[in-house]
């Protein structure tokens, strides 16, 4: 029986794998809409009540580990496998839970489209290859599914492919993760040359090769090999840096606001709740790999986009941008809490943070989706998405207005929500981190305050100018009070949403983080002692100042007298995004400048943001190359042709037609070599 | 300077004059003329190398059949020639690579010639072998093609043979 | 006794007028003529040689063959340039040069 | 009468029977081609499954599989010895997989003839003659055999390019051949010398056999070739010296960068079937030369100049990839996207490792049947509106669906998706690439690393291609008349097309099937090249 | 008188006993003499010269082979000398005779000619005879008078019609060209005869008194007598004659000069060098030196003069001309090598040479019958109307430029076989920058053969096309071309005579 046992657990996770996989194949084939919605929802419920029964299972068991052989290449045989702990088991439950909420959710939201099967089919390849990456138990097989998730993502920002921003995005998504691939890729080269092998429970076990290898007078050894200790920081930066694209932290942050442009539900669960998040994830697991140097490289890009994102986010009037901007911060947040060692709350958070932000997105659909019935039904142009153009929704659209405001207390901390704890269990291990280092340190736990102060402003300004004060445009709006909730297909897994969002789901004692099962089941340290002074004060300063930015902000937006300048410096300063789409392209456009002339018809196909950066001196280069093949490689073949022809003309020069001219240049020839053969005799 | 080498010398400077006269002149009747005296004069010289056979073949090849043929040509081919040449002079400049390449070309040879030191070659060091004054030169050659050299001369009559029919051929008017 | 190389060198400077006919003549028979005094200095080289070579007599022999070879040649030789003649009215082998790049 | 002969001569003799036959029956001559390559591909599919993967070849002539061996020419050359060339054909696992390739890019090539309109008599003819020529190239154990074999491909090629090509045809088509051939004249040479160096150990003459050629012993005391008396051509040592020819001949089919500039202009000019064998197979053979008789035969040489072939790799990866960024014509685009693909191959076999050398092999599998797709989808769209230039097409994902879903299976795969087999294979080589550094020290870790920046390359490429011709609104340069024009994948061609996405998909998630039958001969194949000699 | 009478009788003998080997020989004679009978009496049978030229081929031919594997052997007091390369060499010759006169038979010009084609035939007999006597010569004397009955023999064929001015002007050429390069041979031959004293090539006299006197004598007196030679193998600087004589001459008979007398040529050289090389007194080296030189700087500017010289011409019989200039500075790279390899290799490919050439002028003279030109610009779209016309052209064209799968390929493999192993045993850098010319060569050769292909083909014709039927010659180009294919899968039809 105890045999038995692990068997069927892999199996039931593989059959989780495959069931939306299937569901993809079986639409991918699929000539019209028809009975599409029935296939993905049915894949999907079943992967989750399977992800439930081996979560129930094996939660806080022995880790269930199978392999099959796979190929062998050489000597080295790749067993691919599944690997179920605890890590992977959460992600599951959390993948597979919130796929079947944004599922049912989608029924509504996407009814219309004309090419919803496909919708569908990406979705499910989309859960396929998310939950594929949580089990995996080879980095292979890991970036495999990574890229697929990426591809997914890349098939769903797209979706609306007639739009020609939907279809940029999509591309700018795809490529900006693969400059994080590439880095992934050469993680894997760094660590099967250093140990032969992918697996990752040999290489991060509990003995696994990592840790038994040593660092030495510079050189890291490994049972097999051996290679300048740069390498092993190397690894570190390039795995993180993956993670760094795919969980859209600074500098490779700039795709994710623009994903936007794909269906909401989308951006609920790709691009706020699972996909996002598997950076963390990956940093989890191969968390034994980075040496210190890396996660202090962890703990500033994760602190900085924190800040970053969060301050752009107070500026944005689009209100899927806002929550990307605040989803980017959060992730921040998570990494940070990866950077100082803190990888259970990191986890925690990741888990708290998928359930609030997708219930945001969710809840920003139905505002979109309500506000566009209007736009159609009226016939107007307004831009559905600006808060600016909302106000007072509080009454038309309650269930609505509640739930969001249940996750934004949940985004901000409050008490009695699951952020609360998360978000505590992180700041509180920053302080002790940084307790232990040099006093610059100290930088590092008050920017996440500052950070999750600035968190409380924004997304209350979102609140109150979108549910608080007046409908803001006027003129037109007939039919303004025929706005309503929506349907109960989106209703309903909002508001099991909302209930996530609260602390019962994570916790006993909604002030105690410490008390959280999550946390217990990543191998909890003695931290979740309330051993100092931090596991008081810490949630008590957050919450109070955070009530106080919400007031103020409260007093700003919805009371009218109160206005703040936005056009000082600052203010366009967050407006514009820190400026990074124009410092991509200013970066490269001075120096592009001097040729623009030559180069200009490759403006049409240069990409914005970082991938100007790499695009726009790639089309240099490129144009270059192109030059270079035309006028250097090709001509000096062709002047060889050339060559060819003007040595014929020369010799054909001698045949004159005329017999004597024949024979004084045939002698001449032949005195030529009696002359030199005299002069050679003489010399 | 004995009688011998005043007529020999004699014939030279003839062989060189004539030549060089038939070489220059312009007109073509003269130096077909002269041609025949230079062809006499190598005759003559012929026979200071005691060939005298060789003499009389070259009289009779050349001077009655070769000079006979090319008058017979020139004829054929009617006086509009004379003006045709006598139209158009050239300058030396025009014939300097002639010049050059057959100056070149006497240079080497003489160089070859002196340097090579032909008296002292090896083989005529063997006396036995000179030919004698009083040797009867017909009578060896006579020997000779018939024995030695018997396939040359059959073969020879092979081509002259096929000169000859060829040469009909391509002279013949082209009518049947 | 007349010098071997004294023979040598009038062939020599013979052969040179000869092949200067040759190069520069612009009447075809004139060529021939310039051929015809390469063709006889050799000859005289071997008659000249031939003299210190009695028992194979090489020299004469081949100088015979030699004769009788150019005059088959030169019968040949003007029949094509008759030929020419009536073509090309002409038989200035410098303006016969239809055929050439 | 091996299975490997009758590969070679099957459409050899279907060849010639298109040719007798008289031009009445031309409809049928597509069939009869689609027949003998059908034929081609079970043949070759149960050579697959007979193939014995346990042992290895590749410098052990007892250990080749379907040997066929048969005393061909036996000149008594005196002082050169007996000359002796055999009709000696047999394969292991660096050729097998090949004869399969080729017989799968054969039939599809067959199917894409289908809009071939003219001339169908000879095009057939000449597309069997080049067939089986490349049967022969990859069963050839011989030298001269190979050779002849080899250069026999280049004349129905230039008919094919320049008789049925495009506008700049006749320029594609001697460009082509004069490249090829250059290479291969000076091969010739160095075939001649290695013929006088080696002696067959078994009857004392100098042989052509190329498994002869390998084994150092065989080699002549104080010959040209000989390692022992290291002579020296152009104050080169002469080994490196004929390596360097070899290679130089074998890479401009890969093709390397700078000996690529024949292929955009071949792959651009040459009609569709033409560019499918031109990039499926052809490409290929430059790949397999190199492992079969460069690295084979003068291993010492490939040790030495393995930096170079690696940065050449490197630089063909780049270079190629941003070439194909610069580019506005889709077939010169693919055809660019190819040279930056076969650089991964050379860097894969430069590595001298394992992993690399069963990359670069994987690579060339699946490269062949990918660039074969991108092609034959190239070529649809420009045999229903004769226009390739990216810029006239807009939004074709409306217009034709089933087309660009085929056309993003194609990209994505090419631009090493997971899941896809290019994929596995490009992670291989770039692994072998960076690894080779701790395993033999022949490339740098570096070069791996910029390799990688190539799978970054081709994503911008590709996914920028994707965006401008196939996604947002439809709109044609022809307008409407276009857009009547540009109907959707036909049957026919989904049958074409179906195989080779399922084979690339396939060896993506089950790359066992190919490494499973090479990696005895891969690894006796790294283990000889890396022997201290 | 009294000298000579001893010897008499051994003479005599030796006559007699020569006579057996000479039976080929004697068989042209015949077949000659048979022919001018004929032409003479017989007049009304139009083809009886054909004939009995074919009849006196297949006696030459079963002569010819038997004699393949006498032991050397002196003849008419060492006038000639029979041996194995000899009788392959004949055999060449008679290949390219026996193409010629199928050739004569069909060719258009011939056919009209109305002064009768009897003529061509013995002079082919007697040229046939001579190149034969060049293949055996090792006597001076012989030398000369073979060379010279080839020589006036060919003037006789490039003059035999006249029709018009080009066929004039090149006999014109041909004949003050060919006459100038004999005069200066036989002056060389007159000094070389001076400096040894004997005729005798094989007489190590010769090669010792050579070697006696100064090199610069020496090397000027070899290099006279190489003209007569060299023009006939029309190698640079002696080819100037052979683009103007091809294209002006009747087109078999450029074919046969491009083949014949070339091989001829070949035979003679090798017979000249023999005697250097088969040398061993050390003395002679340096002499051996210049004679490789000059032969390996001619081959290597044959080589580059004749293939560029090639690219930019339209008339393809000048084309073909130029081509075979390349040929022969190809060929002389396995002269140049002189050894077992070297002469095997030389005669395969004169075979395959004599094939491929013929071939070519063959479907030259059949396109021209169908387009009546000679340019290779007028043979755009012919490759559409005449398929089995254009296909052999390729084929034959593959075979010229040295490609597989065509007999060429063979053949140009045994030459650089030969040049490669003398440069194993030599480390030559000449023979190197020789073999790597050759390569390019080969290269730039693709250049211009693949023109014909290239209009025929690939490029279109807006004038309209009268399809004609081939004449008698299709066959006979089309058993060449198979033959040129079958002989890369059987190449022991021929090696095994070699």
């Amino acid at each position: 029986m105890e045999a038995v046992e692990p068997q069927k657990y892999v199996l039931l996770a593989l059959v989780a794998v495959l069931l939306p996989f299937c569901a993809f194949i079986r639409l991918l084939l699929a000539k019209n809409t028809s009975g599409s919605a029935f296939y993905a929802i049915t894949g999907i419920s079943l992967s989750f009540i399977i992800s439930i029964f081996i979560f129930s299972n094996t939660w806080n068991e022995q880790f269930i580990h199978q392999q099959v052989d796979w190929f062998t290449i050489g000597g080295t045989t790749f067993r691919v496998g599944i690997l179920i702990n605890n890590l992977s088991v959460l992600m599951m439950v959390l993948v597979t839970g919130i796929s079947l909420l944004v599922h049912v959710y989608s029924i509504a939201y996407m009814k219309k489209d004309p090419l919803i099967h496909r919708y569908w089919g990406y979705l499910g390849l989309f859960c396929a290859a998310m939950l594929l990456l949580v089990m995996a138990d080879n980095l292979l097989v890991l970036y495999m599914a990574w890229e697929l998730v990426g591809f997914s993502s890349y098939l769903l920002i797209g979706f609306w492919f007639t739009k020609d921003a939907a279809s940029q995005a999509a591309r700018k998504a795809f490529i900006m993760n693969r400059i994080g691939d590439i880095g992934f890729l050469i993680g894997l080269f760094i660590l099967y040359t250093q140990f032969g092998t992918l697996d990752i429970q040999k290489l991060f076990g509990q003995d696994g090769l990592v840790l038994s290898a040593t660092v030495h007078s510079d050189l890291w050894i490994s049972s097999i090999n051996q290679m300048p200790a740069t390498w092993l920081t190397i690894a570190g930066i390039a795995f993180f840096m993956g993670a760094v694209a795919k969980s859209a932290q600074f500098p490779l942050h700039t795709w994710l606001p623009d994903a936007m442009e794909g269906p909401t539900s989308v951006s609920s669960l790709i691009h706020a709740a699972t996909m996002v998040a598997a950076g963390v994830f990956l940093v989890a697991r191969i968390f034994p790999l980075f040496n210190d140097t890396v996660l202090l490289v962890i703990t500033i890009t994760g602190l900085f986009t924190a800040l970053m994102a969060a301050t752009i986010a107070l500026t944005q009037n689009d209100i899927k941008r806002i929550l990307a901007f605040s989803t980017i911060s959060q992730l921040g947040f998570m990494m940070l809490a990866m950077g100082i060692g803190a990888v259970d709350g990191g986890i925690f958070h990741l888990a708290t943070h998928a359930f609030f932000k997708c219930l945001l997105f969710l809840a920003a659909g139905a505002l979109i989706h309500a506000l566009a019935h209007l736009k159609e039904k009226d016939d107007l142009d307004f831009d559905i998405q600006d808060i600016r153009n909302m106000g007072g929704l509080r009454t038309l659209m309650p269930v609505t207005f509640y739930t969001m405001l249940v996750a934004s207390i949940a985004l901000i901390g409050l008490p009695l929500t699951s952020g609360y704890l998360s978000k505590d269990a992180i700041l509180i291990r920053a302080f002790e981190w940084a307790e232990s280092k040099a006093l610059i340190f100290t930088i590092v736990p008050y920017t996440a305050l500052l950070v999750s102060w600035l968190t409380a402003f924004y997304i209350s300004r979102l609140i109150f100018k979108v549910f608080f004060g007046k409908w803001r445009l006027q003129k037109g709006f007939k039919n303004i009070f025929t706005l309503h909730d929506s349907p109960a297909e989106m209703k309903y897994p909002m508001i099991i949403l909302a209930v996530c969002c609260l602390f019962p789901l994570f916790s006993s004692n909604p002030l105690l983080f410490e008390t959280s099962w999550i946390l217990n089941g990543f191998h909890g340290t003695n931290s979740l002692q309330r051993v100092n002074a931090y596991h008081t004060i810490i949630p008590a300063a957050v919450n109070t100042i955070s009530i106080m930015v919400m007031y103020i902000c409260y007093r700003w937006y919805v009371k009218p007298g109160y206005s703040i300048a936005n056009n000082n410096l600052l203010y366009r300063f967050s407006e514009n995004q820190w400026y990074f789409n124009c410092i991509y392209d200013v970066l490269v456009v001075k120096p592009v400048n001097t040729f623009a002339k030559a180069i200009f018809w490759f403006e049409r196909k240069v990409v914005d943001g970082l991938v100007n950066l790499t695009g726009r001196a790639g089309l240099l280069f490129s144009a270059i190359s192109a030059w270079v093949d035309e006028y250097i490689i090709d001509a000096a073949v062709n002047n060889l042709a050339l060559l060819a022809k003007k040595i014929g003309d020369f010799t054909r020069h001698f045949q004159t037609g005329r017999v004597q001219h024949y024979l004084v240049t045939m002698l001449l020839f032949v005195l030529t070599v009696f002359v030199l053969k005299y002069f050679s005799q003489l010399l | 300077m004995n009688m011998e080498q005043v007529v020999f010398y004699f014939f030279a400077a003839m062989v060189l004059v004539s030549a060089f006269l038939v070489v220059t002149m312009n007109n073509l009747v003269r130096s077909i003329f002269l041609f025949f005296v230079t062809l006499f004069s190598i005759a003559g010289l012929y026979i200071f190398a005691l060939a005298d056979f060789v003499a009389l073949a070259q009289v009779v090849i050349y001077v009655g059949g070769v000079l006979v043929l090319m008058l017979f040509a020139f004829m054929l081919s009617n006086k509009e020639l004379l003006n045709d040449l006598k139209l158009t002079k050239r300058t030396a400049l025009y014939n300097f690579p002639a010049i050059l390449v057959s100056v070149i070309f006497l240079f080497i040879l003489i160089n070859v010639i002196v340097i090579s030191k032909p008296e002292n070659l090896n083989w005529l060091q063997n006396r036995i072998n000179w030919l004698q004054p009083s040797d009867n030169s017909v009578h060896q050659i006579g020997i000779q093609v018939m024995t030695r050299y018997l396939l040359p001369f059959e073969v020879v009559s092979i081509l002259l043979l096929m000169a000859l029919i060829g040469a009909a051929h391509i002279a013949r008017k082209d009518k049947i | 006794m007349i010098p071997l190389a004294h023979f040598l060198i009038i062939s020599a400077i013979l052969f040179c007028i000869g092949l200067y006919a040759v190069l520069s003549k612009k009447n075809a028979i004139q060529v021939l003529i310039g051929i015809e005094f390469m063709l006889n200095a050799g000859i005289l080289n071997f008659v000249a040689f031939s003299k210190y070579d009695r028992i194979n007599s090489g020299g004469q022999v081949f100088a015979l063959f030699a004769i009788v070879l150019a005059a088959a040649s030169v019968a040949v030789a003007l029949a094509i340039i008759l030929n020419v003649y009536k073509k090309y009215n002409t038989i200035d082998p410098s303006k016969i040069n239809e055929l050439r790049d | 009468m091996s299975l490997l002969s009758i590969l070679i001569f099957m459409p050899l003799i279907a060849g010639l029977i298109i040719l007798i036959l008289p031009s009445s029956f031309q409809q049928k001559f597509k069939y009869v081609t689609l027949l003998i390559t059908i034929l081609q591909l079970l043949i070759s599919g149960f050579i697959y499954f007979q193939f014995d993967p346990s042992v290895a070849g590749v410098h052990l002539e007892s250990q080749f599989q379907l040997v066929e061996k048969l005393a061909w020419i036996r000149l008594d050359l005196g002082s050169g010895g007996k000359l002796e060339i055999d009709y000696f054909l047999g394969i292991d696992g660096l050729s097998m997989p090949f004869l399969f390739l080729t017989s799968l890019v054969m039939a599809v090539a067959v199917l894409a003839s289908w809009e071939i309109k003219t001339n169908l008599k000879a095009f057939f003819a000449l597309f069997l003659l080049l067939d089986a020529a490349i049967m022969g190239v990859f069963c050839a154990l011989d030298f001269f055999l190979f050779y002849i074999f080899y250069e026999l491909m280049l004349l129905p090629l230039y008919f094919l390019i320049g008789m049925w090509g495009g506008v700049r045809r006749e320029y594609a088509a001697i460009k082509f051949f004069l490249y090829t051939l250059f290479g291969s004249v000076f091969m010739l040479l160095v075939i001649i010398g290695l013929y006088f160096s080696v002696i067959n150990p078994a009857t004392g003459n100098h042989t052509f056999n190329m498994i002869t050629m390998m084994d150092p012993a065989n080699f002549v005391q104080g010959s040209i070739f000989s390692i022992a008396a290291n002579q020296e051509l152009f104050g080169v040592p002469a080994r490196l010296l004929a390596f360097i020819v070899l290679f130089i001949a074998f890479a401009i089919k890969v093709p390397i960068v700078p000996l690529h500039t024949w292929l955009p202009d071949a792959h651009v000019e040459a009609p569709t079937p033409v560019s499918i064998i031109l990039a499926g197979i052809l490409l290929k053979i430059g790949g397999y030369g190199i492992l079969r008789i460069c690295f084979s035969m003068f291993p010492d040489a490939a040790s030495q100049s393995s930096w170079w072939l690696g940065l050449i790799g490197v630089i063909s990866i780049i270079y190629g990839a941003l070439n194909a960024l610069a580019q506005t014509d889709l077939k010169r685009l693919i055809a660019y996207s190819s040279v930056s693909h076969m650089g991964f191959v050379l860097l894969g076999i430069a590595s001298g490792t394992v992993e690399g050398t069963s990359g670069a092999m994987l690579q060339m599998i699946s490269h062949g049947i990918l660039s074969a797709m991108l092609f034959y989808l190239v070529g649809m769209l420009y045999e229903r509106v004769h226009d390739r230039d990216i810029y006239s097409f807009r939004g074709l994902a409306t217009l034709m669906p089933a087309f660009t879903v085929f056309i993003m299976i194609a990209f994505f795969a090419s631009l090493g998706l997971p899941g896809f087999s290019a994929f596995i294979a490009e992670a291989f080589t770039l692994i072998g690439a960076f690894s080779s550094e701790s395993v033999n020290g022949w490339l740098p870790r570096w070069m791996a690393i910029g390799g990688s920046i190539g799978i970054l390359l081709s994503a911008a490429y590709f996914l920028w291609t994707l965006q401008r011709m196939f996604f947002g609104q439809t709109r044609l340069k022809g307008g409407t008349d276009w857009a009547l024009q540009l109907s959707d994948v036909n049957l026919r061609e989904k049958f074409a097309l179906v195989p080779l996405a399922i084979m690339a998909l396939i060896l993506g998630i089950l790359p066992s099937i190919a490494f499973d039958k090479m990696n005895t001969s891969v690894i006796e194949f790294v283990r000889f090249i890396t022997l201290k000699q | 008188m009294k000298d000579y009478l001893p010897h008499i009788p051994g003479f005599i003998n030796d006559t007699i006993n020569s006579l057996h080997y000479f039976r080929p020989e004697l068989a042209l004679t015949c077949g000659f003499l048979l022919v001018i009978i004929a032409d003479l009496f017989f007049k009304k049978i139009y083809s009886l010269p054909f004939y009995i030229t074919l009849l006196c081929f297949f006696a030459v031919g079963f002569y010819t082979i038997q004699q393949l594997h006498t032991a050397p052997a002196n003849l008419f007091s060492g006038m000639i000398i029979i041996d194995h390369l000899g009788a392959l060499f004949k055999l060449i010759f008679l290949l390219a005779g026996l193409l010629f006169i199928f050739f004569l038979k069909n060719n258009r010009q011939f056919i009209a000619h109305n002064k009768g084609t009897g003529d061509i035939f013995s002079i082919l007999l007697a040229v046939i005879l001579g190149m034969n006597l060049m293949a055996m010569t090792s006597n001076l004397l012989m030398l000369y008078i073979s060379i010279e009955m080839v020589s006036i023999g060919s003037y006789l064929m490039v003059g035999y019609i006249s029709k018009d001015t080009r066929q004039t002007e090149g006999a014109m050429k041909y004949i003050i060209f060919g006459s100038v390069c004999s005069a200066i041979m036989l002056y060389g031959l007159s000094l070389m005869y001076g400096f040894t004293g004997t005729l005798d090539l094989n007489n190590p006299q010769f090669i010792q008194e050579l070697s006696r006197i100064p090199s610069l004598a020496s090397g000027t007196v070899i290099i006279m007598v190489l003209t007569g030679i060299g023009f006939k193998l029309s190698v640079v600087p002696f080819h100037f004659w052979s683009p103007d004589v091809y294209e002006g001459a009747p087109t078999p008979v450029s074919a046969f000069l491009s083949t014949g007398p070339k091989a001829a040529g070949f035979a003679i050289l090798v017979k000249f060098i023999s005697a250097f090389q088969l040398n061993t007194d050390p003395e002679i080296k340096d002499m051996l030196s210049i004679l490789n030189h000059v032969l390996i700087i001619a081959a290597i500017a044959s080589m580059i003069a004749g293939n560029f010289g090639a690219i930019r011409q339209n008339n393809a019989k000048r084309m073909l001309a130029y081509s075979s200039i390349g040929h022969t500075g190809f060929l002389l790279m396995a002269v140049i090598a002189f050894s077992e390899t070297g002469f095997k290799a030389l005669i395969f490919y004169l075979f395959i040479y004599v094939i491929m050439n013929m071939a070519a002028f063959m479907l030259i003279n059949e396109a021209e019958e169908i387009t009546g030109s000679e340019s290779v610009e007028d043979y755009k779209g012919l490759g559409k109307h005449y398929p089995v016309l254009m296909i052999c052209f390729v084929v034959v064209l593959v075979s010229l430029t040295g490609l597989p799968p065509t007999a060429g390929f063979t053949a140009k493999f045994l030459v650089f076989s030969s040049a490669v192993e003398i440069y194993q045993s030599s480390g030559s850098f000449w023979i190197l920058l020789l073999m790597i010319t050759g390569a390019i060569t080969t290269l730039v050769s693709l250049f211009y053969y693949f023109k014909i292909p290239l209009n025929a083909f690939i490029r279109s014709s807006n004038k309209l096309i009268q399809v004609k039927k081939y004449s008698q010659l299709m066959p006979i180009c089309i058993v060449l071309s198979v033959a040129l294919l079958l002989l890369l899968l059987l190449p022991q039809i021929i090696t095994s005579f070699i």
